[in-house]
Parts: C-alpha cells; sequence; structure tokens
C-alpha cells in the first residue's frame, strides 16, 4: 500500500473507542467486558494504545451518538466494546463504512456474518447461534428425543431457536417464545410438564433465565435443561443458586480450560478485580489481545495491513486455538460446561466438547 | 389440550394476578388514595427485594428477610416521602412524575452502586419450597400458594382499611380537599406520611415476595410498574376491590393469552410463525384489554365517573 | 305573554331510587321571567342539567324554538341559543376575566378553529367583551386572573360570560348566590332587562329577587312541579309555604 | 379576655394584597356577624382565623392562644369549626364519612345532627358529590359541628339554602347560642335575618375593618355606605 | 425575573450559536448533540400542545416519534434496495427525499394520533394518560417482534437522507434543516396559542363544562390538538431516525415517551420554549455527567429533583413571570 492517506502518521499509535453498557440494567455484562478488555491492555504495557471508554446505557440512539463522537471528534482507529445485537447493528455498519475497524466482543448478529459480512468488523466472540447449536448437538449427542424449546419474541430469540434446531435431531415436543422481559412463567412450565418432552431448551438471558430457572427448579419437574451460557454465566450463576446446580450449557469459554493463557487470565483478573472472571471478561480479553496482536504486525494506519494482521487472529486467546473464518468470525471448540458448586461459589467446569472447530451457518453467503 | 392443563393454566392465572396485586396493593393507596403518581413505586419493591436478599444471605432466615424487606421499604418511602414528595401534593400531577422519576434514577444506581450490577440471590425457603398435589392431578408450588393466600390477606386488609376505619375515611377526604381536612383538625402531613410507608412497605413485601422466584436485580420494579398502573386503572383508580379484579383480569388474560393464542393460531398457520405470531399478540393483550375496558368504562372497572 | 320558546315535555330522571324528576313540563315564553323554586335537593339543578344537555332524561323531551333537542349535545344546545350560568362557578381559573368573557364571545361567534389570528387583538370579539364586563361591572377587573376574584366576584364574571352569548333564552341556577345585598340588587335589575332580548328560567333561592322578578313561578318539590302561577298565588299557597317559603312573610 | 381576637392583621396572596388591617373580637357565646361587600376579604379573615393563610402582621389570638405558631390543624384542634365557602365537602366520600371523618366528642353527635337536618340522615349513604346544593351546605354545617368546636366559623352560610331550610338554620344557630354558648362568627348577607342572631356586627372595606359595634345599632347610613343597601 | 420573551429569544440564539461556534472549532460532536436537542425539542413542542395546552397528558407519545422514525426506515430502506414498499393494488416505492419523507412522516403520525385520540379522548386524567400508553406499547411490541424491519435489531440506514441543495451529511447543514423546522413550528405554535383555538383549547383544559356551554365542544378541539401534536413529534422522529441513520422499537418504548415528557416539565409545560430549554438542559447534563462517573444517573436525579422542588414551572416558569397568555 503506497498511498497512505494523509492522516494515517505512521506512529504505530492506536485510538480505540469503547462503547460498552455500563449503567442501568445489563451493565455486568459491560463491565466485565471492560475490565477484561484493560486487564490485557494493562499486562501488555503498550503505551502506544489509548482506550476511550463510554457509556451506552443499553440504549441503541445514545450508542450511535457516542460512536459518531468517536469517530467525529476523538478522531479513533478502532472501536469495540458493544454488547447486545441491537446496539452493534445501529453501530457496526455506519463505523466500518466510515473505515474504522470495529472488533466486536460479544454481539455476534447474523445479519453480520453472512451477505452482510464487512472487512473492517472482526467478531471476538461468537456468531450469535453458535452456542445454541452447540447445544443442538450436545443434545443429539445425548440421545434427547423430544425436546421443548424456549426464548423470547425477539431476533436473537427467534436465532436461538434456529440455531438449536440446526443441530438437534430429535423431534420438536413444544416450541413457545416468550415476551421479552417476562418475569412469570408458570404457564411455560405448565405446557412443559403436560408437553412430554424428555428436554428442555432454552435461551433467556439476564433476570429472565433467573427467574425462569427457580421457578423451574421449584415445580418439581426433573427433565434434563440445556441452555447456552448467558444465563450460567459467573456473574448471574451466584443470583440463581441451586437451581442452576447439574444444568449443562454451552460455552467457547470456562475458566478451567487448561492453557497457560488462561490460567494466567483467570488468576490475574481475580487478583485485579476481586472476583472471578466471567465470559464477557475473557471476550474482552482476548479482543484487547487480539488488538494488540495486530499493532505488532502493522500500523493502523494503513488499513489493509491492519486488517490482514487482525485476520491472522495471530495471540494467545483464553480459548487455546483461535481462528477466523473468512466471515472474520470465530472458528472455534464449543464446550458443553454442567454447573457445580465450589466450597461456597456456583460455577462451572467443563464435561464435554459440543462443536469442533466449529464455525457459523451464514459464513458461505459471505463474500470475502 | 386436556382439561386438567386448562384448570392449571387457570389457576396459574389467578396466581399471576394475585401476585399482580401485591405489587398493584400499594400503588392503589399512594396513587389513588393519596393522588400521587408515584413512578417510584417500582424502587421500592426494588429496595424491598434487596434489603430480603441481603438479610437472607447475612442471616439464614426468610422470615427475618420478608420483615427486612417490609422495614427498609417503608422507611425509605417515609423518608422519601417526609423529605421531598409532601411539597408536591398541591402541585401539578407532572411535577410529580418528574420527581418520581428523577427518584427511580436516584435509587436505581444507589442500588447498584452499593450491591453491584449483578443479580442477587434471593430463594423460597425450604418450608415452603416443593409442589402440593391439587385437584387430585395439578401439582402447584407450594411457594405460590402462600403467595396467593398473603395476596388475600392483603386484599381483605386493605380494603378494611380504607373503606371501614376513620383513618380510611381521613385518608379519601384528604385526597378530595387536604386543606379542609386539616383545617378539620386532622394532621394529615403525618397521616400521610403513614399511608406513604404502608404502601411502600407492601411494595418492599411484594419485592420480597415475587423477588424470591424471579430475579433479585436493578431495574427489576420497571415492568412491574407498569404493569400495576395496568392493574389499578382497569379497575379503577382508589378503588381496592378495582384493583383485586384487574389484578385478576390482567393476571389471567395474560396466562391464558399465552398458552391459548398459539394454539388458535396454529389451527391455520405453520407451528413456528404461529408461536411467534401469536406471542407478539399476546404481550399486547392486556394493553388491548385496558383499552377495552376504558373505552367502555372512561374510568374504569370500579372507579367513579368524575362528577 | 309571548311564544314558547322553550318547552320541557314529561321529563323523568331517576338516581337509583330517587326520582329526581318525576314526569316535569314546563315551558318558557318570550319575554318573561320563569322563576323555579322549591326546596333543596327537589331537583332543580337536575332539570337544569338535562335541558342544557348536561344529563340525559330518562324519558321525556325538550323543544327549544320549535326544536326537538332532546338527542342534541350541550355544545349543539349552546349554539342553538342556550345560554346557562352554573350554581357551582364553572370558570377558567388560570385565564383572565377578559379572556373568560371573550370565549363567550367565541362562542357565539362561532369559527373557533382558526389557527393564526390574534383572538385578543380581535376589535370585535374584545368590545363586546368588554361591553358585557361594564355591564356587569367587572371592568375594572379584566386583566386580573380569575383565581384571584373573591366568591361573590366569580359569580359576576359567569353572568357576563352567559350575556357574551347573547342567547335566545337563559338557564339561571342561582346566579344570587354568593353575591352581596348590593350585587344581587344591581343583578335584579340587570335581569330585568335582560329579559327583553331572552326569557330566562331561574333558579333561586333569594326570595327577593324572585318575587321582584318572577312572571310565572313553579315550584318544585321531589321531582314533581306541585304548582305553577303567579307571585301572589304562589306567595298564598298553603302548600308552598308548607314545603318551601316556611313563615318567611309571617315575619 | 375574648375568646377570637385579631388585631391589625394584613395578609396577602402572593403579591396581591388582600387585608390591610383587620380587627375584630368574639366573645365566649357570642354572635358575630362579619360583613362587607364582594371582595372586601371576608373570607381572607376567615382563612387567616383558620390558619389556611398566614398573617404578615398583626396578632391573631383564640382561646388565649397566639395562633400564628399554629398549623391549620393544630388552631382547629383548639376548637375553631369552619363552614368554608363553598361548602367543600368530601366529595366521594358518603354523607356518614364525611360527618364521622373528623368527629371529635362532645355532645354534637350523629344523632343530633341528624335531628338539626333530617335531609342528612335520609341520606346517610349517598356520596357527598351527588348532594344538592343545599344538602351540601348541611353537610358542611354539620361537619363542622360533629367536631365539637367552641366557635364556629359559617362563610356564607346559607347561600344556597331554601327559606325555610334558612329559618331553620338560623333558627339552630339561635338556639346553639342559647343553649350551648357556642361562639359563632357568621358572614351572610340577609341582614334581615342576622338580625334575629347577631350581637355584634364587624364590616370590612377594601381590608380593612371599618365599622365595629353592636348589630342593633347598624343602621341605613353605614349598611347604605358599606353594604350598598 | 426575566421578561418570557427575551428569555426565549436567547434561549433559541444559544442553540443556534453553540453549534456555529463547535463548527468553527472542528467539534461536530457539539453539532451533533445541538442537533439532538433541536430534533428532541421538537417532539417536546409536539407533546407540549397536548400535554401544556391542552392538558392531554399523553404517556404514548412515542407511538408517533417511532412513527415518524419508521416511516423514515422503511421509505429510505426500500429505497437504498431498489425493492418497492407494495406492488399491489398500486406501486409504492421507497424514497431517501428528506421532503417527501417528512410529509409521510406527518401525515401518517396525524392520521393515528387521529385515530388514537379518537378513541382515548372519551378518558380523562390518568385514564387518558394509561389508555395512551397502552397504545404506545401495543406498538412498542409489535415493532420488535414484527421481523420485516428488524424487530428488536432494529435497520440501519447507511446514508443520511437527501434534502435538495444541501448536503445532509454535513453536521451544520443537518444541524440547520433540524433548526429552521423546530424554530418553523415554534413560530406555528406560537400563532396557534393565541388563535382563538388556542384560547378555547386551554379554556377547555381548566374547564370542559365552560367551553360546551359556550357553544365549543372541547372534544374537538382536543382532537384537533392531539392530531397536530402527533404529527409534530412524528416529524421529530423521522428527523430522529435521520440523525442516527438508525431505527429501532427504542423510539417506541414508554422510555421514550417518559423522555420527551420529562423535558416538557423541566423546561415549563405550556411554555413555548419550555420543551426546547428542558431538552437542551437535559442533553447537556446527560452529556456532561455521564463522563464524571459510572453512577452519574444519580446525579441527574438529584438535578432533576432540586429543579421540580425550587423551580415552580419548571426552568422557564421559574425564571420568567409568565407572559400574559394570549396577545
Ligand atoms: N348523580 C347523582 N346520583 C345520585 N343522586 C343525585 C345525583 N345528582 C343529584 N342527585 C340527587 O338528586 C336530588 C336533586 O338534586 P338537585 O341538585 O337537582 O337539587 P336542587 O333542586 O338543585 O337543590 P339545591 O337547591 O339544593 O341546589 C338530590 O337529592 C340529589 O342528592
Ligand atoms: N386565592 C387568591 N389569590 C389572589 N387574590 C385573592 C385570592 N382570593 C381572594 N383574593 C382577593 O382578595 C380580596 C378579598 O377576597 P375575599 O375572598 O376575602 O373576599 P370576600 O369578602 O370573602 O368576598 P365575597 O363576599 O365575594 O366572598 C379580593 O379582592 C380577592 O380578589
Ligand atoms: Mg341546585
Ligand atoms: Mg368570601
Amino acid at each position: 500500500a503506497l498511498a497512505v492517506p494523509a492522516i494515517a502518521v505512521a506512529d504505530g499509535k492506536v485510538k480505540v473507542g469503547m462503547i460498552t453498557t455500563l449503567s442501568g440494567g445489563g451493565a455486568g455484562l459491560g463491565i466485565d467486558v471492560r475490565d477484561g478488555f484493560m486487564l490485557a491492555i494493562e499486562q501488555s504495557g503498550n503505551k502506544d494504545i489509548e482506550v476511550i471508554i463510554e457509556d451506552d446505557q443499553r440504549k441503541p440512539d445514545i450508542a450511535v451518538q457516542l460512536a459518531d463522537k468517536m469517530i467525529q471528534s476523538e478522531k479513533v482507529d478502532v472501536m469495540t466494546g458493544i454488547i447486545w445485537s441491537n446496539l452493534a447493528m445501529a453501530v457496526v455498519p455506519s463505523a466500518t463504512a466510515q473505515g474504522k475497524f470495529y472488533l466486536s466482543p460479544n454481539a455476534g448478529p447474523s445479519a453480520l456474518a453472512g451477505k452482510g459480512c464487512l472487512p473492517n468488523y472482526f467478531n471476538v466472540a461468537w456468531q450469535n447461534d453458535n452456542l445454541h447449536e452447540a447445544a443442538g448437538a450436545y443434545a443429539t449427542d445425548e440421545g434427547y428425543g423430544k425436546s421443548f424449546i424456549l426464548a423470547p419474541n425477539y431476533p436473537a430469540g427467534k436465532d436461538a431457536l434456529k440455531g438449536y434446531k440446526r443441530f438437534y435431531k430429535g423431534e420438536v415436543a413444544g416450541e413457545l417464545y416468550t415476551k421479552l422481559g417476562q418475569t412469570d412463567y408458570a404457564a411455560e412450565i405448565a405446557q412443559i410438564r403436560a408437553s412430554g418432552a424428555d428436554s428442555v431448551f432454552f435461551f433467556l438471558p439476564g433476570g429472565m433465565g433467573i427467574s425462569f430457572l427457580k421457578q423451574y427448579s421449584g415445580s418439581g419437574i426433573d427433565l434434563p435443561v440445556v441452555g447456552p451460557a448467558f444465563s450460567f454465566d459467573q456473574g448471574i450463576l451466584q443470583a440463581v443458586g441451586e437451581a442452576a446446580l447439574g444444568i449443562k450449557n454451552t460455552s467457547q469459554w470456562n475458566k478451567d480450560i487448561d492453557n497457560p493463557t488462561n490460567t494466567a487470565f483467570v488468576e490475574s483478573f481475580q487478583a485485579e478485580y476481586g472476583r472471578l472472571p466471567s465470559l464477557y471478561a475473557s471476550q474482552g480479553f482476548d479482543t484487547a489481545n487480539l488488538l494488540l496482536s495486530a499493532m505488532a504486525k502493522a500500523d493502523v494506519g494503513d488499513a489493509d495491513a491492519f486488517r490482514a494482521a487482525l485476520k491472522l487472529a495471530d495471540f494467545d486467546s483464553t480459548r487455546g486455538d483461535f481462528m477466523f473464518g473468512n466471515n472474520h468470525h470465530p472458528v472455534q471448540d464449543i464446550y458443553v460446561r454442567e454447573v457445580i458448586k465450589e466450597g461456597d461459589i456456583y460455577t462451572n467446569k467443563i464435561i464435554a466438547t459440543g462443536l469442533t472447530d466449529h464455525a457459523d451457518a451464514y459464513a458461505a453467503d459471505c463474500s470475502m | 389440550m386436556s382439561t386438567i392443563l386448562l384448570i392449571e393454566q387457570f389457576l396459574n392465572g389467578i396466581q399471576f394476578g394475585v401476585m399482580l396485586f401485591l405489587m398493584a396493593a400499594g400503588l392503589t393507596l399512594i396513587f389513588g388514595v393519596m393522588g400521587l403518581i408515584n413512578l417510584a413505586h417500582g424502587s421500592l419493591y426494588m429496595i424491598g427485594a434487596f434489603a430480603a436478599a441481603t438479610v437472607a444471605s447475612l442471616t439464614g432466615s426468610f422470615l427475618l428477610a420478608i420483615i427486612a424487606s417490609v422495614v427498609a421499604a417503608a422507611v425509605f418511602g417515609a423518608i422519601v416521602e417526609f423529605s421531598i414528595l409532601r411539597r408536591l401534593y398541591d402541585r401539578d400531577h407532572l411535577d410529580q412524575v418528574l420527581a418520581t422519576f428523577a427518584l427511580i434514577l436516584i435509587f436505581s444506581e444507589g442500588t447498584r452502586w452499593l450491591f453491584g450490577s449483578f443479580p442477587l440471590y434471593l430463594d423460597v425457603p425450604e418450608a415452603l419450597s416443593g409442589t402440593v398435589v391439587l385437584l387430585g392431578d395439578i401439582q402447584y408450588s407450594r411457594y405460590r400458594l402462600a403467595i396467593i393466600f398473603i395476596g388475600l390477606l392483603v386484599a381483605v386488609g386493605l380494603y378494611l382499611l380504607i373503606s371501614k376505619t376513620r383513618v380510611g375515611m381521613r385518608i379519601r377526604a384528604g385526597e378530595n380537599d387536604r386543606e379542609m381536612i386539616g383545617a378539620l383538625g386532622i394532621d394529615i402531613s403525618k397521616l400521610y406520611t403513614w399511608v406513604f410507608a404502608l404502601g411502600a412497605g407492601l411494595a418492599g413485601l411484594a419485592g420480597a415476595l415475587v423477588g424470591a422466584i424471579q430475579s433479585v436485580q436493578v431495574g427489576m420494579g420497571e415492568p412491574v410498574l407498569i404493569l400495576a398502573f395496568v392493574v389499578i386503572v382497569i379497575g379503577g383508580i382508589g378503588s381496592i376491590k378495582g384493583a383485586f379484579i384487574g389484578s385478576l383480569l390482567v393476571g389471567l388474560t395474560d396466562t391464558l393469552g399465552r398458552v391459548l393464542l398459539p394454539i388458535a393460531f396454529s389451527t391455520f398457520m405453520e407451528s413456528s410463525a404461529a408461536t411467534s405470531v401469536a406471542s407478539s399478540l399476546s404481550s399486547m393483550l392486556i394493553y388491548l384489554l385496558m383499552a377495552g375496558v376504558l373505552l367502555l368504562k372512561p374510568s374504569g372497572l370500579f372507579g367513579r365517573a368524575p362528577s | 305573554m309571548g311564544n314558547v320558546i322553550l318547552d320541557v315535555r314529561n321529563i323523568h330522571k331517576q338516581f337509583g331510587a330517587l326520582k329526581a324528576s318525576d314526569g316535569i313540563s314546563l315551558d318558557l315564553r318570550q319575554g318573561e321571567i320563569h322563576a323555579l323554586i322549591g326546596p333543596n335537593g327537589a331537583g332543580k339543578s337536575t332539570l337544569i342539567a338535562q335541558i342544557a344537555g348536561r344529563l340525559k332524561p330518562d324519558s321525556g323531551c325538550v323543544h327549544f324554538l320549535d326544536q326537538d333537542i332532546s338527542l342534541k349535545s350541550t355544545a349543539q344546545r349552546a349554539n342553538l341559543g342556550l345560554g346557562r350560568t352554573f350554581q357551582v362557578s364553572a370558570l377558567a381559573m388560570e385565564n383572565t376575566v377578559l379572556e373568560n368573557v371573550v370565549l363567550g364571545a367565541l362562542g357565539k361567534r362561532g369559527k373557533v378553529f382558526s389557527f393564526f389570528k390574534s383572538v385578543m387583538h380581535d376589535k370585535n370579539l374584545l368590545s363586546q367583551a368588554r361591553a358585557t364586563l361594564e355591564r356587569v361591572q367587572l371592568i375594572d377587573d379584566s386583566n386580573r386572573i380569575t383565581a384571584e376574584l373573591s366568591h361573590g366576584q366569580r359569580r359576576q364574571l359567569e353572568v357576563a360570560v352567559a350575556l357574551t352569548l347573547a342567547p335566545k333564552a337563559f338557564l339561571m341556577d342561582e346566579p344570587m348566590a354568593g353575591m352581596g345585598a348590593e350585587g344581587s340588587k344591581k343583578l335584579t335589575k340587570l335581569l330585568r332587562q335582560l329579559k327583553q332580548d331572552a326569557p330566562i328560567l331561574l333558579v333561586e333561592h333569594d326570595m327577593d329577587a324572585v318575587f321582584a322578578l318572577a312572571d310565572r313561578i313553579s315550584v318544585l318539590v321531589y321531582g314533581k312541579i306541585i304548582a305553577t302561577g303567579s307571585v301572589d298565588e304562589i306567595r298564598s299557597n298553603p302548600d308552598v309555604r308548607k314545603a318551601y317559603l316556611g313563615d318567611e312573610e309571617a315575619t | 379576655m375574648s375568646l377570637l381576637e385579631l388585631e391589625g392583621i394584613t395578609a396577602s396572596y402572593g403579591a396581591s394584597q388582600a387585608l390591610f388591617g383587620v380587627d375584630l373580637t368574639v366573645d365566649e357565646g357570642e354572635v358575630v356577624a362579619l360583613m362587607g361587600r364582594n371582595g372586601m376579604g371576608k373570607s381572607t379573615t376567615i382563612n387567616v382565623i383558620c390558619r389556611l393563610l398566614k398573617n404578615q402582621s398583626g396578632t391573631a389570638r383564640f382561646a388565649g392562644q397566639d395562633l400564628s405558631s399554629y398549623p391549620s390543624y393544630r388552631a382547629a384542634r383548639l376548637g375553631l369549626g369552619l363552614v368554608p365557602e363553598g361548602r367543600r365537602c368530601f366529595s366521594s366520600l358518603t354523607v356518614w364519612e364525611n360527618l364521622m371523618a373528623s368527629a371529635r366528642k362532645g355532645e354534637w353527635d350523629l344523632n343530633r345532627v341528624g335531628r338539626l337536618f333530617p335531609r342528612l340522615q335520609e341520606r346517610l349513604d349517598q356520596y357527598a358529590g351527588s348532594l344538592s346544593g343545599g344538602e351540601q351546605q348541611m353537610l358542611s354545617i354539620g361537619r363542622a359541628l360533629m367536631t365539637n368546636p367552641r366557635i364556629l366559623i359559617l362563610d356564607e352560610a346559607t347561600e344556597g339554602l331554601a327559606p325555610v331550610i334558612r329559618q331553620e338554620i338560623w333558627k339552630a344557630i339561635s338556639e346553639l347560642k342559647k343553649d350551648t354558648g357556642l361562639s359563632i362568627l357568621v358572614v351572610d348577607k340577609t341582614i334581615k335575618e342576622l338580625a334575629l342572631v347577631a350581637d355584634k356586627a364587624v364590616i370590612l372595606e377594601r381590608g380593612r375593618t371599618v365599622w365595629n359595634g353592636q348589630f342593633q345599632s347598624l343602621d341605613a347610613t353605614i349598611t347604605d355606605q358599606y353594604l350598598g343597601v | 425575573m426575566i421578561n418570557e420573551r427575551v428569555l426565549n429569544t436567547l434561549i433559541a440564539l444559544l442553540l443556534l450559536v453553540v453549534p456555529l461556534f463547535a463548527w468553527q472549532l472542528d467539534e461536530p460532536f457539539i453539532i451533533t448533540l445541538a442537533t439532538k436537542a433541536a430534533i428532541l425539542a421538537l417532539a417536546g413542542v409536539g407533546l407540549n400542545l397536548a400535554l401544556g395546552y391542552g392538558g392531554l397528558v399523553s404517556f404514548g407519545h412515542a407511538t408517533f416519534f417511532g412513527l415518524g422514525g419508521y416511516t423514515m426506515g422503511i421509505l429510505a430502506s426500500h429505497a437504498q434496495s431498489f425493492t418497492p414498499i407494495m406492488e399491489s393494488p398500486f406501486l409504492i416505492d421507497g424514497t431517501k427525499s428528506m421532503p417527501i419523507i417528512w410529509l409521510v412522516a406527518i401525515v401518517i403520525s396525524a392520521f393515528v394520533a387521529f385515530i388514537i385520540g379518537l378513541l382515548s379522548l372519551r378518558t380523562t386524567g390518568v385514564y387518558f394518560i394509561m389508555v395512551t400508553l397502552a397504545f404506545g406499547q401495543m406498538l412498542y411490541y409489535f415493532s420488535i417482534s414484527w421481523p420485516a424491519y428488524g424487530g428488536e435489531d432494529g435497520l440501519s440506514i447507511y446514508v443520511r437522507n437527501e434534502f435538495p441543495g444541501l448536503n445532509t451529511l454535513d453536521p451544520i447543514q443537518f444541524f440547520g434543516i433540524c433548526y429552521v423546522l423546530l424554530m418553523v413550528v415554534i413560530f406555528f405554535m406560537s400563532k396557534l396559542n393565541s388563535s382563538s383555538f388556542g384560547l378555547a383549547l386551554n379554556s377547555a383544559r381548566q374547564n370542559s363544562e365552560r367551553v360546551q356551554t359556550v357553544g365549543i365542544s372541547p372534544f374537538r378541539l382536543q382532537l384537533v390538538a392531539f392530531t397536530i401534536s402527533g404529527a409534530v413529534t412524528g416529524l421529530a422522529g423521522a428527523l430522529f431516525a435521520d440523525l442516527n441513520r438508525f431505527i429501532s422499537p427504542t423510539m417506541f418504548s414508554w422510555h421514550t415517551s417518559g423522555e420527551i415528557m420529562v423535558f416538557i416539565i423541566l423546561g415549563g409545560a405550556a411554555r413555548l420554549y419550555g420543551p426546547v430549554a428542558g431538552a437542551a438542559i437535559f442533553i447537556l447534563l446527560e452529556h456532561v455527567l455521564g463522563g464524571l462517573s459510572e453512577f452519574w444517573h444519580i446525579f441527574l436525579g438529584a438535578i432533576l429533583l432540586l429543579v421540580v422542588l425550587f423551580a415552580k414551572g419548571g426552568l422557564i416558569g421559574s425564571v420568567s413571570k409568565k407572559a400574559a397568555s394570549h396577545g
């Protein structure tokens, strides 16, 4: 690349704009991503990186305005941080259209994985369907033949059920869409009981999942339950408590993944913040390390080179092997974890691998 | 769908309604009877749940946790009433909206500051966990039965308090004309502080009771607040009876809608699409119900028409 | 006496078990003041409300200027020329006195749905409004906020608003109530002039005023008219004395 | 010492001053008529007495207590029974509830009020908001009596009442005065009827006491000058 | 105490001068903030007609804000993908022209406001608040679960729509468009308030019976006011969508309704510039406080509380005497 644009002075410095949710509902996820990210930056000792952090309050319009601010006023090079798919959809296309790189530490909407994939967009976490697909695969492996499946009635919920069914080979005993933000699941639980199902798959992020699990465990039904990691993650698990014990959930990361990076990460995170890291913290940590690895190889001013460096994903992930598919989404192993109690703390243990080197269903549609 | 399942869902609807009533009861008192639009009612509900979770984790006693929830919410309520809200009774409803909106911000973020961003743990006590068998074949959560029972108790207690006691008359008189009831020798300010504390305490109780089977987290009060408003508006503002009937109606509509609509739609649609469409419609159902009720009876089912 | 302007035919209205109007028929003729008196709770205001359109009778009908208006709304009746005053003042309390009266003038003019012309600069409306304020002697208070008026002053304003409509018939529910002795005297004079323009159905407990003004008096007791007649007839009617007047005239 | 004493009271609504110096006394067992044209400050004076409005200067004493530091409910408990202008019944309460809500022990109870106003007795379960005007007036008086006050303060006591009822009320008032020694401060426009009960009269003009004396000594020149009669 | 007119002029000038300075200093984000303030102020000005002047406390104005937004989103997304919105019975194409989008947004919001008003105006007071909320919630849930335009994920329009002769992607030019629209609407509102319609509406708020007895139907007054109010808020929604180049169901959520309401109360209900002052201050606070701490909502809450307690009649009411509302 000979024609380096005038503003991109090759000083090796990178300005990162992080937009994430730090206040209101769901702030826990944003805080974990931020903390994981900053931990990696600190550990690298790299002085050439400057991170600006802003709170999107989980509102798409605020996220858009913050993105404008970071691009127009702060003139950042790289953006990251967004937790929610709907906020990502609001920000990512226009940010990348303006030549910025976007590294997603969490949200992976399907719209950005297939036809709508973008050269400057890299997802370090997963494509939204991944964990559900692994759950489906696990259910098939376990020989479940009649799953009852439920999720909230919004795009991510529909993707979840679709993702599960993609790898689940049995019969569907019942399929339910619940109201977004619903807190009482007595009616759904009664339907599960009456359906004659032999297993339950649910995707109910945040408080919805806590409510469902508590009510489910009090209902006297003892069908096996599988779900994606979101309702069983470190931050939320303590609130679910005993109701979660023994439940299988799928995740691309767990604190007991055995590799030096991960061990060091779990230890240093605990030392720094006084709590166990969560899935989101690991994603934040990996995102920062991906960025650092690219910075070591190329100057951000040279977009093509920098993009190529990112694509290499030449860093030690907490997940072990990590690589990007053609659509810049991870190709990775997805594990099945079981909720256990360690001392007083509820946590997860890996018991199986759901899918190996798994890419996503949309990659083929991406022309990159 | 089998009859027995239908009956069970009917019960679930009633139970959900009673749970709503627990939340709406305090609101009717403060809003319907004292005439104060208190958007921060949901925050008091949250305070109750957090207090309960904290005390439960410290002492391990659910009973103490419940007491703590009532006391904490009532004390917060009294402080807020005494220091802020009492200056707003004579003002426009809009000022109350803004002030209590501000209180939501303070309470929510204050709670997050104290307790962090993750949900807390609060579970049903051993004695009330598990299920009982009803009508021969329905397994029903013991805890939910307890909630129904407490809800009924609160309903009766409040009804008697408001409509049959002198205190109740004074509260309602104050709602008509505060200045006048004062001029007749009643210390309405003090009375209102008590009433507010009572309403807040009920919100706290609801927060703790319901929190045990849902999630105790910042912002948990907001959806509840809207539902509680829907309930008391359907029932007619200021009427305890109305709030009770309204709760049951909303509970039944919501539950049965969730259950029956997908079945109805799947008779003429592919099942996945049917659940999705039915679910969209069922999330709107209680609002349709409310709009419908108000269009037919512009002051709710048991509200008095403005004279 | 002139033509029948307002004709109330066999009106019934029941609240629960209470018959507030129990087959009331009466009429109002051009040029007269027809006083409606009766004990408290007899159903006078209820009748006025039914004539004005605020309450729907259970049965019976109201004719105004040879037209059945039973199915018309309050606003439509007002447009046809039925003016009224309320027993309890009904005014726009945050507006000035003048604005309240201009509203009346506006109602008469119609064409409310005009969005661009400043109404308080409309010479026509203003001059009408000021003229009526002169008539009820509130002109000095015309720029005050209505809420600041004393009770009696509000009563005067209430009459003023009805006046601006220049109605073809008035319904007045206790216009004298709350007015001082002086105010009542002046209003008495005013009403006497007014009846030339439009007849008045007058509900009033101030017997000095009623006896001074009324051409005819009807006495309503428990929702029924028990007597109609001239001042002297009513005064000497023993039933009326017992039900309503008491031994007033004896003193 | 008089039961109620006002001296040099001034008071304002926001920026507009309504009272400029009101003096007035009511002795134990006395009926005092407060008179004046519309808007002269009668109701404002009553508001000051009942502490619904704070006076700016001057003193208001009741039963020996300086009222200036009293909120309205405590002033009321000293024995002020207010029948306000415009009745102000609690419209969403029933008649019975209106009477009971603020009742205090004493010789006035439901029975006695019921005897005074049989009409109310018949309508105990009706909402006050749907009472006729006159019925509301009775209710308002009954409600004040139920607090067993030492002084009854009636603002436009007989407004909107039928002559028979008015006569009854005046009769009741004079009986009250005779039997119970209740003091009464009354605003009313019918001089003729006031004459039957009032001992003294106070006339206000533009927020000032301009005349003060025995009711009997009111003559045509005075009433013409200040009341326009 | 300042004369309200002088104050209004000051506010209008300030809202113009700040972004102009920012333009000179090359601080585009400040322009964006000012644009957001102008647009939300416009939404508030719309609601103020119903809520402030008409006494119709609508807790569902997000409906119109969202409708405006989705009008823009749907028209522009179809224009973007060159697919018609509808082919039968007649062909409707998308468009990227702002004036056309505005017009459609106004017409649609006005129509829906008319229908909602027709139904809701049977109720009063808190019941009215809740019926309007109900309609808002219905649309909210509908928009979340309606997949065609993104559902809960919303819909991105990558390039801002076009206005003849201007480069709308330039922040200051887009600000100019919004500012001019705001001023035009405010001018219209000031005319409307002092017109006979304004007087009648204002009186109907205080005493509907009074208005009826002079022969005017309060229902019609309020319906017209509600319709205009919804149309203006709808226009603001279309602009807001263009500002963000993105729409989502949050535009329909009750938080949005509440926020628009907060602007008005904060600035001063039934004050011509109340919503402008309210929106500007709110956005300023949000921006300034947001940088202070993670828990900045606490400070925001505290400030709002102080305003309610000590500034009667909102910010404008507390610094200026009420100018006679008419003439
Ligand atoms: N909405 C209602 N519900 C029940 N009863 C009512 C209602 N409105 C009026 N009443 C009753 O109907 C009767 C007639 O009332 P109305 O107000 O017409 O009396 P009125 O003749 O005007 O008396 P006044 O001279 O005291 O004003 C009263 O007994 C009153 O209590
Ligand atoms: N709330 C108020 N705000 C401002 N001014 C008021 C208010 N109430 C009364 N006033 C003014 O104070 C003065 C005295 O009023 P007040 O009500 O005491 O008169 P009043 O003698 O009782 O008259 P009326 O016989 O008409 O009842 C009047 O000029 C009136 O306009
Ligand atoms: Mg009457
Ligand atoms: Mg008075």
